[in-house]
């Protein structure tokens, strides 16, 4: 089955790494197409949470915003969001979140605030929102995006939210943060996670058909890779159907 | 004490060039049309406070209602830009605009300790985030008990708080219900209020004992504009129209555009416009 | 992950000689039937946090489970004394007891704290008031923007957690209903947790959205124990018996008629024996 | 109409002293009796709070406890107690807090926490609750209680609650507390107000057939009387209906 895109290779890689054992604090975009798409295929129990409120929800199309009618009707209970984000995610009762980024550094440093200077932006980003308390309260921080040398930068123009810091045990040691921090980056071209020690990302696995003069050539920074090199196993054909039809049924609903 | 009047009235009454103004509702119940009658009222110099500045002061940016806005996250959920917000940060169009920037656990906790009446919100937050550097109001205090850091910011106490809520008893009782967001943190920690309804109904009976509801000796003003949350949505009333959201990226992406859609469906508009977004037929999905 | 079990299994499985326990419930939903297993199991130096000691402790203190009591009112409500907390802490019987008292909203702001994954609770307390003198848990912070003096307590953060529910799904899930007190904080901030529950249901499809719930994923164990809260109550179930709390107070008046009095219906008995205090027909006002 | 209790006089005279505007914070016994009887009388508009969380309640009997069913079901709605407390109470939206005493002082400050030494106490009180909290952040105070030389005394055992602390403006400018404190209280032989610069309990109206002596004799500090010194209004006949009334229909209820 070689019938697929970058972005749905990128988004059924992202989706496995959650587990019916999660509780997943959802971006809205590539992480909530990727989060219930687990749900819908290998992860059925597993628990989405949107920083709007909604606890435990199933939506049946993605929500275009975090805080869509759906999300609610479809979820156990809906909190008002100071609750959400002190009884929840300051609580730490999540296991993952899941993030995108405008810029990220080597150590998953997200940039979503600027490009350019903050007092003088080149561009302004739409801004943190809740990522730069996702990135210190959950378990761990999966982040999924498209990969370029714009995105997948040597230096951020501006820091939201922490990842590793400076690398090694900057987090914990410069920040006091006892969480695992990212612990996995999905791209269209491939997966890497932070090396042991020094926290760089690494490339762990290239998506079928990606080469490593690919990936080193759509990272701002030097790309490493890890000694063993095992391809991401391809998306199986029910992953793609599901992927497909949610997609298809959330473009119908938004008109 | 709740007074029940016309939307004029509650913006003439309450909204003064120069207020921070909160018109909260996180995406839902998003209060629409009394943003139309500041407009109209022509309102400047005001500080608009909102987590997600949205459609709704994207709009008022762009017209020239704002000096400055406090914020958490400043796109088009699922879009992408709000032209209007990023033109008056980055081009000072039409008029320069003060940004004070927080991430949304700092302005849910401030709006928090607004409403309990603390000057300020202490949580577990901005750890290693840059816009410590940028915004001098976060600040650090340390736990007596375990000499943990934490995060510090001022409370939200708005001079005015606007929301937009399903119902309201003819005694002037409020009900929220779905995605109830801020918005009664915004209320209680403001010093005055207008809140826009979808209905007047005798009383809230059929509601559970837990039912997030602010009595009327808390509330100022109220307006009974049905369809008054649209793009927004009222759970139970009608659904988000994101066929809109996605509209508006072109319509606001350039200014001669935007000023004339808003010309002709804001400036020359009124409340009662509103209702044509509400179906006839009420849906009560429950959950 | 919520695990459904027995009384006796859950009580073996999550309370420890020496815990510090939390049994909440604000004059309603108070896990009484828990409470007596745990006296059957013998559990010795736990420290006791309640806001309200009221007759569960009363009975904990009596049978010596307890070496430390953490409350803010410590009487029986509208009636007078807790006789056994009060011969407890005037005659160390039949222990000695450590006391750490604070006021409803400390220990109310402590529990949030606790829920919030926060070192201690910040708030507008204590003032002018001598607890402070005598309870070295009470500090006080700056607020670094205004200046002002708040009070500081530490979060409670219990071992285990008991509380008495309405209702849990078959998943695992627990809905509270009425008065909610301080459960919920109390179980999101302990260790472990034990729920006891009147009824077992497929889902709460017709609660309201904002209904106050527990996800399966917060909970321990789950025990089905109907009429479980008795002399306190059920909202929707069965009403506070006012006069047994009435005639607590003769019953605990003396050591050996409270002794007598527990060897006979706590001692021998079950939790099978709750049952009876729930009428058959369940009454189902709302409000 | 002579033909009632002392304690019938204390609760119908604390009942008019609620109007139909306030938001009243009501502790247990006396005060739910007065605050009561005020709802069913003169101020059907008064709003009630009980620290349980109920707002805006309506019982038709007392509450035995301060959390009663009762309370919940006739409740406009019913709070969490943290939100009682932080919104609520601390949020300065309630104009009278309406308290009893075990021992007070001259100065409206209260004791219900030990008679005695607080570590090794001849008796050990119930204790604050939500007294301290009560007493600085609603918008005055009323105090009612039964007058004796036990119950008024020159010195507390125990600071439970502040009222004016030491007097004049010592509540202000030693604790930095901005509300108007005790402003009033009503005993079964008369009604006291602070003296508007020494802040200490003045009787500014006798009940019916008490005498100045009555008063000396049942009060533990010097008592000071007013300069004018009219009789407190004698209950009206509708008072003392609806009060025996809610007696009666509270006795059956609780058994």
């Amino acid at each position: 089955m070689s019938d697929y895109t970058p972005n749905e290779m990128m988004s059924v890689t992202a989706a496995r790494a959650l587990s019916g054992n999660d509780v997943c604090f959802v971006g809205i975009g590539l992480p909530s197409e990727a989060a219930n798409l687990a749900r819908l295929t290998h992860a059925p129990d597993l628990t989405l949470i949107y920083e709007s409120g909604t606890l435990g929800t199933q939506p049946k199309v993605l929500p275009l915003s975090i805080g869509d009618g759906e999300l609610c009707e479809t979820a156990l209970t809906t909190v008002p969001v100071p609750e959400m984000f002190r009884y929840w995610l300051q609580g730490g009762r999540v296991t993952v979140g899941f993030l995108g980024a405008a810029q990220l550094d080597c150590f998953g440093n997200i940039n979503t605030t600027v490009i350019g200077d903050y007092d003088a932006p080149k561009v302004r980003l739409p801004g943190g929102g809740g990522a730069p308390e996702i990135a210190i309260s959950c378990g761990e921080i999966f982040i999924v995006m498209r990969q370029s040398k714009r995105s997948l930068v040597e230096r951020l123009d501006f820091v939201t939210s922490l990842g590793h810091g400076m690398g090694g045990n900057d987090r914990a040691e410069r920040f006091g943060v006892t969480t695992k921090g990212p612990s996995r980056l999905i791209t269209d071209l491939c997966v890497m996670e932070p090396d042991p020690e020094t926290k760089a990302f690494t490339v762990t696995s290239l998506h079928p058909g990606v080469t490593r003069e690919q990936v080193i050539e759509n990272t701002g920074w030097e790309a490493l890779f890890a000694d063993e090199m095992p391809e991401t196993p391809a998306p199986l054909a029910k992953e793609l159907k599901a992927l497909r039809a949610l997609k298809k049924r959330t473009e119908k609903a938004h008109g | 004490m709740a007074e029940f009047s016309t939307l004029e009235e509650a913006v003439a009454a309450c909204v003064r060039d120069g207020d921070a103004l909160a018109m909260e509702g996180f995406t839902h119940l998003i209060p629409h049309a009394a943003a139309h009658e500041v407009m109209r009222q022509g309102r400047t110099g005001l500080t608009l406070i909102r987590m997600t500045p949205d459609i709704i002061y994207d709009q008022m940016i762009g017209m020239g209602c704002a000096s400055r806005v406090v914020f958490s996250w400043g796109g088009n959920p699922g879009v992408g830009s709000l032209h209007r917000l990023r033109d008056a940060i980055e081009q000072s169009w039409p008029n320069p605009i003060g940004v004070e920037e927080h991430s949304h656990a700092a302005m849910a906790n401030a709006y928090d300790a607004g409403a309990a009446g603390l000057p300020c919100a202490v949580f577990r937050g901005y750890r290693g985030a840059e816009l410590v550097r940028v915004n001098p109001n976060i600040k650090a205090v340390v736990c007596p008990f375990s000499g943990e850091e934490l995060a510090a910011v001022p409370a939200i106490n708005a001079d005015v708080a606007v929301v937009h809520a399903q119902k309201a008893s003819k005694k002037g009782d409020i009900l929220f219900e779905g995605i109830v967001g801020v918005q009664k943190e915004a209320v209680l920690g403001a010093k005055r209020s207008i809140i826009t309804v979808e209905e007047i109904v005798d009383d809230f009976a059929d509601s559970g004992p837990n039912a997030v509801i602010l009595p009327h000796w808390t509330i100022g003003h109220i307006v009974h504009v049905p369809g008054g949350a649209h793009p927004s949505y009222a759970h139970g009333y009608y659904d988000r129209d994101n066929a809109f959201y996605k509209e508006w990226d072109a319509i606001a992406k350039d200014r001669d555009g935007f000023r004339a859609w808003m010309e002709e469906h804001v400036m020359q508009g009124s409340a009662e416009d509103f209702a044509r977004h509400r179906p006839k037929r009420t849906k009560r999905k429950r959950r």
